[in-house]
C-alpha cells in the first residue's frame, strides 16, 4: 500500500507546487527586483552622529573631493593613514586669479594632481576633518563602475592586478596647462639663474677687466622675456 | 527500379565484413558488432526478395523476427560480457578460455 | 535521381561496415554501426519496406546500438576518448572472407531468381504485417514474446552482481 | 505535400527545364528550409518566452534591455554564439566531437517532417508517421553519448551514460501511452488519427457534456494516457525535473560541458525543437491536432461565449479573493466573442480547422512543459527509474489493457485503416 500512498502523495504534492507557481505567473506584476541603474533601493539611514557630529550620519561608501574648493593645503594628505591621497600643487602667476573657494577664501595654488586610491581606502573619515574648506567627504554612492569615457589604457598583462580603474582622479588642470605652467616656472628659474649668472660673470668681468669678450655658454637656455 | 542483384551484393558484403569482424577480433563486444552486422545481411536479403520474388510481406515478418531477435541476444550477451568483465578485468574472448578460475 | 540516392546510401552502408570490420578504435567502429544502421534503413525504403524501416532505427539505433555503447564503456577502464582493439590472424581471415564474399558474388550474379511478374508494389506494409503478425504468425508471436520475456529476465539475472 | 508543390512549380513555363525529379527536388529544398527557419525561429522565440516563464514565476522580470521588454535578447545571444570562438578540447576525439551535435540537431529536426501542421501542410504524409517520430527521436540517445564521449571529460560522460538509460527507459512509457491512442483508431498515420477526431461527442462516451471528440476526452484510459506520454516525453527530450544528463549543480553541464559557440547553439536548437515534437504530437495523437474545437459558426459563437462568461467569473472570483483586477483574459474573451457574434466569417475562421488551432494546442503544451520545469526540482537517479520502471510503465500497461476494455464495453471502435 506504501506504493499507492506514494504516488497519491506524488500526485497532490506536485499539483500544490504547479498551484503555486501558477499564482506567480498570473499576479499581476509585483516583481522584486528593480531596473537597477534606472531604478536603486534607497540608501538605508543611519544615526550614530548627533549634534555636530551630524556628518558622522553619513554612509561612507567613496571618498569624493570638490576640487574646485581645494586650496591644495595637502592637510588630509597627511592625515591619511593608508597614503591614499597624492597631491601635486602649482603655484598660480603673479596676480593670477585662480579663483576662490565656497568660503571665500582665495585659492594660491593650483591643484595639478589629486588622486585618491579607492582600493587602498579605509573609509576612516579622517582626512575630512582637518580640510580647512570642508571640501573632502565621504559620500553615499556605493557604485565605483566608470563610464566609458573615464577608461583608461590596460595592458593584457598586467590587467589580473590592475588598480588603475579604482584610483580616482580629481584635479581638473589640463596637461597641456600643467605643461605650460611648469616650463613658465622652469623658465623663470632658468633666467633667475642665467640672470645670477650674468651678474656673476659681470662682476668677474669688471674684476678682470683686461680679458677679451667671452663666448655665451652654449648650454644655457635663451633668457625668457625679461 | 534497380536489380536484385545490388542488394544481393550489398548484403553478401555486409555479411562477409561482420563474419570478419566476429573471426578476427579479440574484443567481445566487436564481436557482437559483427553479429550484428550479419544479422542485418540477412535481414537485407529477406526483404528483397519478398520484394523481387515471392513479392509478399512474410519476408518483411521474418525480418521482424529476426530483429526481435538480436534484441534478446544483444541483451544477453552483454550481461554475459559485463560478466566477463567482472571476473577477468577483460573482454578478450581468446583470453576466456577457463569455465572457472 | 532516386538512383543517385540509392547508390549514395548504399556506398554509406558499404563504408561504414568496412569501418566497422577494419577501425583499430573501437568508438569509431561502433559510432559508424550507427550510419550502418541507418543506411541499412535507406535500403528497406527502396525495397518498400517502410515498417521494417522505422523498426530497424528503433530497435537496432535506439536500442541495441546503446546497449554497445554501454558494454564498452563499463568494459574499459577510460582514460582517453580512444579505445583502441587488437585483432588476431589479420591476413588469413581476410583471405578467407574475401574468398567467402567472392564465391557468394559470383553465385549471386550468375543465378536467375524467379523474380515476381507483377508490377504493383505494395503501398504500405504496416496493415498487412499486422494481420499475418495477429493472424497466420501468432504462435510464432507469442513464442517471440516469451523469448523476449526469458532474454529480459536472463540478462537481468547475469547482470546483477553476486551471481 | 512534395508531389503537390513539385507539380505546382512544372505548371509554369519558366519552370518546366527542372523536369520531374528536378522539380521535386527543389520541393524537398523548400520544404527543409522552411523547417529549418521554424526551428530556429521556434528556439528563438521559446528561449525568450522560457525566460520570461521562470522570471514571472520567480518574481522576477526577466530580460528587459535589448528591444522592447528584451524581445531581441535571444537574437542578440544567438548572434553572439554564432561568432564565438569555436573551441575543442585538445584531447577530445575530433572526427566525434564534431559530429556529436549534427546527429542530434538532425534527429531533432527530421521528426518535423511527419507532423501534419494542417489538413493540408504536412511535409511527408506517411503511413507510419507516429512511429517514424518515435524512431527518429530515438537516435537522439546515440548523438549525446557521441558527444558525451569525445569531450574526455568525466562529466560530459557522465551525463552521456545518465542519459542514454533515462532516454531507453522513457522510450516504453511513451511508446505505450502512444499505443493506446493508436489502438482506438487503428492506424499510425498521423493525419487519419486527427481525422478521427473530428466533431462533437460525449464526454468519456456516457457522461452528457459535449466536449470536442479529441482523444483526451475519448475515454478516461487515454486521458489518463495523456499524462502518461507527457511527463515521460518530458524525460525523453531531457527537460526539468529529468534533466539530469545536464545537471548543472553536479555535472557543470553533462555532455554539453565541453561545447561552446556554434555547437553549444546546436545543443539548443535541437532542445528546443524537441520541446516542439513532443508538444505538438501531444496536441496530434491526445488532443486533436488541427481539429478546431468547434464543430461550426454557431459553436465557435457559443464556445467564445462560454470563455467570456468563464473569464468574468474568473475576474469576479480573483476580485473578491485576493482584492486585484485581471482585466487581461475578460478583456481578450469578451472581444472574440463579441468579434464572433457581429461577423460569422470570424466565427467560421474559428472553426475552420487549421495551422491556428495546432499552434495553440502546442504552444499550451510547451507552457505546460515550462511550467513542470520551473516549479520542480530535478530527480535522483534513482527516482528517475523508479518513476520509469515502476510507475509510468504498469500505468501504461494497464491503460493499454483498459483501452481495449473500454472499447468492448462501449462498442466505440471506429477504425480508420
Amino acid at each position: 500500500m506504501g506504493y499507492f500512498k506514494n504516488i497519491a502523495d506524488s500526485v497532490s504534492t506536485l499539483i500544490t507546487g504547479m498551484k503555486v507557481t501558477m499564482g506567480y505567473f498570473v499576479r499581476p506584476r509585483e516583481h522584486v527586483t528593480l531596473q537597477y541603474p534606472d531604478e536603486q533601493w534607497p540608501n538605508p539611514k543611519r544615526k550614530i552622529g548627533v549634534g555636530e557630529l551630524d556628518s558622522y550620519n553619513v554612509i561612507r561608501s567613496k571618498l569624493h573631493v570638490d576640487i574646485d574648493d581645494c586650496i591644495g593645503c595637502k592637510k588630509c594628505e597627511r592625515a591619511c593613514p593608508v597614503d591614499c591621497i597624492t597631491i601635486d600643487t602649482l603655484k598660480a602667476d603673479k596676480g593670477e586669479d585662480i579663483g576662490t573657494t565656497k568660503n571665500g577664501t582665495q585659492k594660491r595654488l593650483l591643484v595639478t594632481r589629486f588622486t585618491i586610491d579607492m582600493t587602498e581606502c579605509m573609509y576612516c573619515d579622517l582626512c575630512t576633518f582637518p580640510c580647512p574648506e570642508d571640501c573632502i567627504y565621504m559620500t553615499p554612492d556605493y557604485r565605483f563602475e566608470r563610464g566609458d569615457n573615464q577608461k583608461t589604457e590596460i595592458s593584457t598583462v598586467d590587467r589580473w592586478r590592475n588598480r588603475q580603474n579604482l584610483i580616482y582622479e580629481y584635479a581638473t588642470v589640463p596637461p597641456e596647462e600643467v605643461e605650460r605652467r611648469k616650463e613658465a616656472i622652469e623658465a623663470e628659474q632658468a633666467a633667475k639663474l642665467a640672470a645670477a649668472e650674468k651678474a656673476k660673470a659681470a662682476a668677474e668681468k669688471k674684476a678682470a677687466e683686461a680679458k677679451p669678450a667671452e663666448k655665451e655658454n652654449p648650454d644655457k637656455p635663451e633668457p625668457g622675456e625679461e | 527500379m534497380h536489380a536484385l542483384s545490388s542488394y544481393l551484393i550489398l548484403s553478401a558484403l555486409l555479411f562477409s565484413l561482420g563474419l570478419y569482424t566476429v573471426i578476427t577480433r579479440k574484443n567481445a563486444v566487436a564481436i557482437l558488432m559483427g553479429i550484428e552486422l550479419i544479422l542485418n545481411a540477412a535481414n537485407v536479403n529477406f526483404i528483397a526478395f519478398s520484394k523481387f520474388v515471392t513479392h509478399h510481406v512474410e519476408g518483411h515478418l521474418m525480418a521482424v523476427f529476426i530483429i526481435m531477435l538480436a534484441a534478446a541476444e544483444a541483451a544477453v550477451a552483454l550481461a554475459i560480457i559485463l560478466n566477463l568483465y567482472n571476473d577477468h578485468g577483460n573482454i578478450n574472448v581468446d583470453e576466456a578460455n577457463a569455465l572457472k578460475r | 535521381m532516386g538512383e543517385v540516392i540509392f547508390w549514395v546510401i548504399w556506398a554509406l552502408v558499404a563504408v561504414s561496415a568496412m569501418v566497422v570490420a577494419f577501425s583499430k578504435n573501437l568508438v569509431y567502429s561502433v559510432f559508424s554501426l550507427l550510419a550502418t544502421f541507418i543506411g541499412v534503413a535507406g535500403i528497406y525504403i527502396f525495397l518498400n519496406a517502410d515498417f521494417l524501416a522505422v523498426t530497424q532505427i528503433v530497435i537496432y539505433v535506439g536500442g541495441i546500438l546503446v546497449l554497445l555503447v554501454f558494454g564498452i564503456m563499463l568494459t574499459n577502464r577510460i582514460v582517453v576518448a580512444k579505445i583502441t582493439q587488437s585483432s588476431l590472424q589479420r591476413t588469413t581471415g581476410l583471405v578467407v572472407v574475401g574468398a567467402i564474399f567472392l564465391v557468394l558474388v559470383l553465385t549471386l550474379l550468375n543465378q536467375t531468381w524467379p523474380l515476381a511478374t507483377s508490377a504493383a508494389e505494395f503501398d504500405s506494409t504496416v496493415n498487412n504485417i499486422g494481420e499475418l503478425l495477429f493472424g497466420d504468425y501468432l504462435i510464432l508471436f507469442e513464442v517471440a514474446s516469451v523469448l523476449l520475456l526469458g532474454a529480459l529476465i536472463g540478462a537481468a539475472t547475469l547482470a546483477r552482481k553476486e551471481l | 505535400m512534395i508531389d503537390a508543390i513539385a507539380s505546382w512549380m512544372l505548371q509554369f513555363g519558366a519552370l518546366n527545364w527542372l523536369g520531374e525529379t528536378g522539380a521535386s527536388l527543389v520541393a524537398v529544398a523548400l520544404v527543409g528550409i522552411t523547417l529549418f527557419i521554424f526551428v530556429a525561429a521556434n528556439a528563438i522565440v521559446l528561449v525568450y518566452v522560457e525566460r520570461k516563464v521562470s522570471a514571472f514565476m520567480q518574481v522576477r522580470l526577466g530580460p528587459m534591455r535589448v528591444g522592447p521588454m528584451g524581445t531581441l535578447q535571444t537574437v542578440a545571444d544567438a548572434l553572439k554564439l554564432l561568432v564565438k570562438e569555436d573551441i575543442i578540447p585538445q584531447f577530445a576525439d575530433k572526427v566525434l566531437f564534431r559530429v556529436g551535435p549534427w546527429v542530434i540537431l538532425i534527429s531533432a529536426f527530421v521528426a518535423f517532417a511527419a507532423i501534419p501542421f494542417s489538413p493540408t501542410w504536412v511535409p511527408a504524409d506517411m503511413s507510419i508517421g507516429l512511429f517514424y517520430v518515435l524512431s527518429v527521436s530515438s537516435v537522439v540517445v546515440i548523438g549525446i553519448v557521441m558527444s558525451g564521449w569525445a569531450s574526455n571529460n568525466k562529466w560530459s560522460l557522465y551525463g552521456a551514460m545518465r542519459s542514454a538509460a533515462q532516454i531507453v527507459s522513457y522510450e516504453i512509457p511513451v511508446g505505450l501511452s502512444l499505443l493506446a491512442a493508436v489502438a482506438v483508431v487503428g492506424t499510425l498515420n498521423l493525419q487519419e488519427l486527427i481525422q478521427a477526431q473530428a466533431g462533437v461527442g460525449n464526454l468519456f462516451h456516457w457522461i452528457p457534456i459535449p466536449v470536442p471528440n479529441w482523444f483526451i476526452f475519448n475515454n478516461p484510459f487515454l486521458f489518463i494516457a495523456a499524462f502518461v506520454y507527457l511527463i515521460a516525453a518530458t524525460a525523453e527530450v531531457n527537460r526539468t525535473p529529468f534533466d539530469i544528463p545536464e545537471a548543472e549543480s553536479e555535472l557543470v553541464a553533462g555532455f554539453m560541458t565541453e561545447f561552446s559557440g556554434i555547437r553549444w547553439a546546436l545543443f539548443f536548437l535541437s532542445e528546443y525543437a524537441n520541446a516542439a515534437v513532443v508538444a505538438l504530437l501531444t496536441a496530434i495523437v491526445f488532443l486533436g491536432g488541427w481539429q478546431s474545437p468547434f464543430p461550426d459558426i454557431q459553436g465557435a459563437r457559443i464556445g467564445m461565449s462560454v470563455l467570456a462568461v468563464l473569464a468574468i467569473i474568473w475576474t469576479f472570483y480573483v476580485k473578491v479573493k485576493a482584492n486585484r483586477l485581471s482585466i487581461y483574459p475578460l478583456a481578450v474573451t469578451v472581444v472574440l466573442a463579441v468579434l464572433a457574434w457581429l461577423f460569422p466569417a470570424f466565427a467560421q475562421w474559428l472553426a475552420n480547422p487549421g495551422l491556428l488551432w495546432i499552434a495553440i494546442k502546442g504552444g499550451t503544451i510547451i507552457f505546460m512543459l515550462m511550467w513542470f520545469r520551473w516549479t520542480f526540482p530535478r530527480l535522483r537517479v534513482d527516482q528517475l527509474m523508479y518513476v520509469s520502471w515502476k510507475v509510468l510503465l504498469p500505468l501504461a500497461m494497464i491503460n493499454l489493457a483498459g483501452v481495449a476494455i473500454w472499447m468492448w464495453l462501449t462498442g466505440a471502435i471506429n477504425l480508420v485503416g
